[in-house]
């Protein structure tokens, strides 16, 4: 029996890339968006109760299957190619870029107070960071922002879904005092709908 | 990146600078160490003892030269804002005296920094914990044998800017010198233009040539447009005429190019 | 829970290739080979009482997850508007023809060493190259310029917003000392209206 949870999940299994809602839509114009988004969930919801080693992912904005943690081990085994592993300052600058973008060089460097020139240029290489265009001051330097393969490598479904700075301080150690209010730092909005 | 010593047990490394309990990690840099100093120290970021963390953090990298290690030009630098905000601190502020304006806190500055900083170190240790594709998570990650008998049709084109300038780059290392010197900002923006123009003239059929020089009176572009024309002129794309004297000054596209069916002109010869 | 039925389900999902039963024993050297027959075997029966898009076949002696041809007509669709690959002479190509502007066929192929016809007739055709019209020179070869689609599909305002080499060398350089002092802080704002 084909029914569109059915079509949904062959079109995600083939595709090599996460796929996204509306290229589903477009894909199969005799469903409605809303039929092909239920479908979607209930798919999801599938796959998490069969309790199998695949998951169906949302990733950079498309979905995805996907393996679960648990079984990386023995994965490991299968792949030649090595893990991706990243350097402080490579992460460090993606944190920045992801949460700031769009953000020229300079602006890295400000925050991190080193140069960034290299770091940059390797995360453009592998295409974790893009070339947004040129910012309007003068100079024109280049801005900065982050891709689709970031979201993808980072397991994240967009950059809304990033935890807000306000979470990731929460995270780290509490500040002594309500002193900290004073300091006008907040852009965790600005980031949050910045995006798109 | 530099050095980091890490010291075992704590405070050894200042008093005892013993070798053998050095262990080397890697700072990410000035702010990176100021906050370890910080935190080593337990003090209160929002009221930095500036003599005491300044002189911490001149043994820190007198200690880096002694034991060899290359100390780079942002420790320097950030070593001279420390000292330049302590002298600042020891100056009887004016301000406070007449009582109407107040000084902002010498510090503030580096707070706000430090503070920036330690959120984006605490957000890259959090993308650092991630399932990361290819380490914990993985995907089917190659032509689906369902659909290799299908030949790929064309689609939108997926290609990014850095790709683009990266595969120039490339191709001009592997260039003589005397070829590469020509690309510059200004050839750009000529190049920009030419276009520009002669989309402009081809749209219209005709233009006026006032009408090239209308949009802003920026010298630039004036000038840029000037040499746009004078190309095209001297590429014969298009014919400048004038129809009396002292008239309007037409232009026309000498050729109408025909980008739907080139092959039969140039491409298969 | 991470059983054996799901390690070698995860590891038959990620092979890009059908997976063998000896290979898998390699793989589980702590597992029976009795046992991973077992769980093929369970795990084949699984995919089929799921009633899913997705079966577990059996092909060429290994095995591999495969879609129901059910919904190759689904999966037809997908290939249609798959992205073409841009070869890396076509991308050389087009970054002669962005950079050089108006250029010759001629000169393309001066820089680039090889003929060129083809690469430039598809850039043509996909509508990133044009001709711009005809050089006054002997024998009036045409000239080439990138298009508005290439503007488009880089999302480049104009000619002049192509980051220029200087700029993306510069990423391998140490910037000038007075560029990262000046910096202020509070860019939120700036940041923000940078972008359209």
């Amino acid at each position: 029996m084909v029914d569109l949870k059915q079509i949904v999940e062959s079109l995600i299994f083939v595709s090599d890339a996460p796929l996204f809602l509306d290229r589903i839509c477009v894909l199969l114009e005799e469903y409605e968006r809303g039929e092909i988004r239920e479908a979607l969930m209930a798919l999801t919801a599938d796959y998490r109760l069969r309790g199998g080693a695949i998951i169906l992912a949302e990733v950079g904005g498309g979905y995805q299957f996907r393996t679960l943690p648990e079984y990386a081990e023995y994965l490991k085994r299968l792949t030649k190619s090595r893990p991706p592993k990243f350097s402080q300052s490579a992460l460090e600058t993606l944190a920045i870029v992801a949460y700031r973008q769009p953000i020229t060089r300079a602006e890295v460097e400000y925050l991190r107070g080193v140069d960034c020139g290299g770091v940059l240029k390797s995360c453009l290489e592998k295409r974790l960071v893009r070339i947004l265009g040129k910012k309007d001051v003068p100079g024109r330097p280049l801005i900065y922002g982050t891709t689709k393969e970031f979201l993808e490598l980072f397991s994240l479904r967009d950059l809304a879904s990033l935890p807000t700075l306000k979470e990731v301080q929460a995270l780290g150690e509490r500040p002594p005092d309500e002193e900290q209010q004073e300091l006008p730092l907040g852009m965790e909005e600005e980031v949050e709908n910045g995006e798109e | 990146m530099t050095t980091r010593l890490t010291e075992e047990p704590t405070g050894l490394l200042f008093d005892d600078r013993s070798l053998y309990s050095v262990k080397l990690e890697s700072f990410e840099g000035p702010l990176d160490l100021l906050l370890h100093l910080i935190r080593k120290n337990e003090l209160n970021i929002y009221d930095i003892p500036i003599a005491d963390i300044t002189r911490q953090y001149l043994e820190y990298i007198q200690l880096m030269e002694e034991l060899n290690l290359e100390v780079a030009g942002e420790f320097l630098v950030m070593a001279s804002t420390l000292l330049q905000i302590k002298s600042r601190l020891l100056l009887p502020t004016a301000s406070d005296e007449e009582g109407n304006e107040e000084e902002e806190d010498p510090r503030a500055e580096l707070v706000r920094r430090l503070l920036e900083y330690q959120r984006y170190k605490a957000a890259s240790l959090l993308l650092r914990e991630r399932d990361l594709l290819g380490r914990e998570t993985f995907a089917r990650k190659f032509d689906p044998p369902d659909l290799i008998d299908l030949a790929p049709d064309e689609g939108p084109l997926e290609l990014e800017l850095f790709q683009l300038i990266d595969a120039f780059r490339k191709l001009l290392a592997k260039m003589p010198e005397a070829a590469i010197h020509q690309v510059a900002a200004d050839t750009m923006s000529i190049a920009d233009r030419i276009t520009q123009v002669l989309a402009f003239i081809v749209d219209r059929g005709t233009a006026l040539f006032d009408e090239l020089f209308d949009e802003g009176c920026n010298r630039e572009l004036l000038v840029v447009t000037f040499l746009a024309i004078l190309e095209l002129c001297k590429l014969r794309m298009i014919n400048i005429v004038q129809d009396e004297r002292y008239g309007s000054i037409l232009l026309t596209p000498a050729v109408i190019a025909e980008p739907d069916d080139p092959e039969g002109v140039e491409l298969n010869g």
